[in-house]
């Protein structure tokens, strides 16, 4: 699915050089403070200054495009998660700007009330979270007995041991066990060939302009060492799949440069 | 040891055994202890009563009982040394609507945050002794549900949870429906896991 | 925080603090608190006089307050009285292991651990009332298996045993690391941990 409303700043001349320094720390930290795409979309919708009821899904869109075209031209790493739901977002925006189509989908309208509806659901378990940890909190504002008479009254309390602590024992025990004997062969923390291939392809088609193969990488994998190695192994090996079977385009500017990806353009019929 | 029959001499027990706990002692309990001729609740109400204005008030939380010190107090009790371990903001938001929303399951709790739960979220609330889990969801896969235990109420002093700040307002608007947000469109990239169910408690 | 002026609040703050406390209050630790100006003294003494009659009173003992149940009640207090013990975590896990795996033989919980189970182990458990003797298994010299008992899920606040969390569940809780990158290489070539057994409670 291409994206008809932004020019793809992928299929412009390649610039040369280093276009942009990348020492925007205050953008990074932001991202960083942010609890995935939602959370960020509520930070936006917050800036709209309305009601959450009436806030306009349209212009929330544009705020979260360019925010990630902003990310992107710092080429700051945003996880794959943010630009699914740029991708996502993207085809609402067109879906409300372009006449509904006679399909059994549900319309535009139905997905930007869905999308209130979660931003209005996170906003208010945001907003109790607070209220609650504003409450008097025993052990700080509130004291029990500071010297209990020794005495379970009334309960025949014989051993303190909570679900936690049997939990957790079962939990510990397990992973002892998991741990020990020569044959136990565990199962290796490795990114698959096969994991890869099923995400890129789920993530094919909400994909409109090139994407940096490291975006692709599942969030929990991305923090470096063997296990961001291995994802990035893997998806790669998947792209090049993807590529032969024509489900995807690969563009390398040379030898070591980020590698990008996106769906072919002259696919027929969309995914 | 017989119950006294004198009124004040039950009130004087009661007190006397919700002082020695520190524990908030089940009304139940109590009850059982003083026998079915003795109205427990009344003894209790107008202990409450005799407690309201003074520096240390009765308190019930979900059916159980526990002397506490007054909540406009606690600045001049805190200890300046005591250091109280910050919560993470994904463990207040989860605690949050593990409370509003129960019994609820982490599936649940990722669509609503649209995150997946990190480690040291599920496990600090639990060892708090706030959380645990309830019943298992009867749809496939049957995932644990996660549900608010009493010790939360107590540390939250909260009467029962129909208290919670505000809970009222988000139910009348719709606000803790257990509907998924943007549905099997969800761009979020969470694992496929059983389909959220009606979760009225 | 300043003191308050107010002489009922000052009265409830003394309340609170030796409420509060762990320890009897020694009274110049009060008095170098409320400053100079507060007679702490005639405070106390007010406060005690307010709890003469009451379930529990306000004693001195050698410069230190504190409250204490009345004396004259404490044969109400005593009767089921029972000294609350730390379980070892031999018996912890073995619990576990009989909740997760029941029934289960001795000789079953010895393999899954590892390691021999004491004779006591079982007996403090069963003494709790958490596990209890179930069928015998047909095998051979027909072992006695150990169950979970109604008490063991009342305990611990569980509607059925299909509620407690699976091996999955506690993984996505936190309450089992998983392993890091390259784990299932390294620890084969460590020698086998040596399961230390506590010494029962």
């Amino acid at each position: 699915m291409a994206d008809p409303l932004s020019p793809d700043p992928f299929d412009q001349p390649v610039r040369d050089g280093t276009p942009e320094v990348v020492a925007d720390a205050p953008l990074l930290l932001a991202i960083d403070g942010y609890e995935g795409p939602i959370d960020l979309l509520l930070t936006l919708a917050r800036d709209q200054k309305v009601d959450l009821t009436r806030v306009s899904i349209l212009q929330l869109a544009d705020q979260y495009l360019s925010f990630v075209e902003t990310a992107k031209r710092l080429r700051l790493e945003l996880a794959a998660d943010y630009l699914v739901m740029a991708a996502w977002l993207a085809y609402l925006k067109s879906r409300l700007l372009l006449p509904e189509p006679e399909t059994e989908e549900p319309s535009g309208e139905e997905l930007a009330a869905a999308l209130a509806f979660q931003l209005q659901r996170l906003e208010a378990m945001q907003g109790v979270a607070a209220r609650l940890l504003a409450r008097p909190r025993l052990g700080r504002d509130v004291f029990a007995r500071g010297a209990p008479e020794d005495m379970p009254v009334l309960e025949k309390r014989i051993h303190e041991v909570s679900l936690y602590d049997l939990l957790k024992a079962y939990g510990e025990h397990k992973q002892r066990q998991m741990k020990q004997g020569p044959l136990t062969i565990a199962a290796t923390e490795l990114y698959s060939i096969e994991d890869a291939v099923a995400r890129v392809e789920a993530m094919l088609g909400k994909l409109p302009s090139w994407t940096k193969l490291s975006s692709f990488l599942p969030a929990g994998w991305r923090s470096g060492g063997v296990k961001t190695r291995s994802a990035l192994a893997s998806t790669f090996v998947a792209t090049l799949e993807l590529a032969k079977a024509g489900r995807l385009e690969i563009r390398q500017e040379g030898a070591f440069g980020p590698i990008f990806l996106r769906t072919p353009q002259s696919q027929e019929g969309g995914t | 040891m017989p119950i006294p029959d004198d009124r004040n001499q039950q009130l004087r027990l009661v007190e006397a055994i919700l002082f020695a706990s520190a524990d908030p002692v089940p009304e139940e309990a109590l009850q059982a202890r003083f026998g079915e001729g003795v109205q427990v609740r009344e003894l209790l109400l107008d202990l409450q009563a005799l407690y309201e204005h003074r520096g240390v008030n009765l308190s019930a939380m979900g059916g159980r009982w526990a002397f506490r010190t007054a909540p406009d107090l606690g600045e001049h009790l805190r200890s300046e040394t005591e250091v109280t371990a910050k919560l993470s903001r994904a463990a207040i938001e989860t605690l949050a609507i593990i409370a509003y929303h129960q019994p609820v399951t982490r599936a649940e709790i990722e669509s609503i945050r649209g995150v997946a739960t990190s480690k040291g979220t599920l496990d600090i609330l639990m060892e708090a002794g706030w959380i645990k889990p309830g019943r298992r969801r009867e749809t496939p896969g049957r995932p644990v549900t996660w549900v608010s235990t009493p010790h939360f109420l107590d540390h939250f002093g909260l009467e029962s949870l129909r208290d919670l700040p505000g809970v009222e307002d988000l139910r009348a608007a719709g606000l803790l429906d257990s509907r998924s947000g943007m549905g099997p469109l969800a761009p979020v990239a969470l694992p496929a896991e059983a389909e959220p169910e009606p979760a009225e408690g």
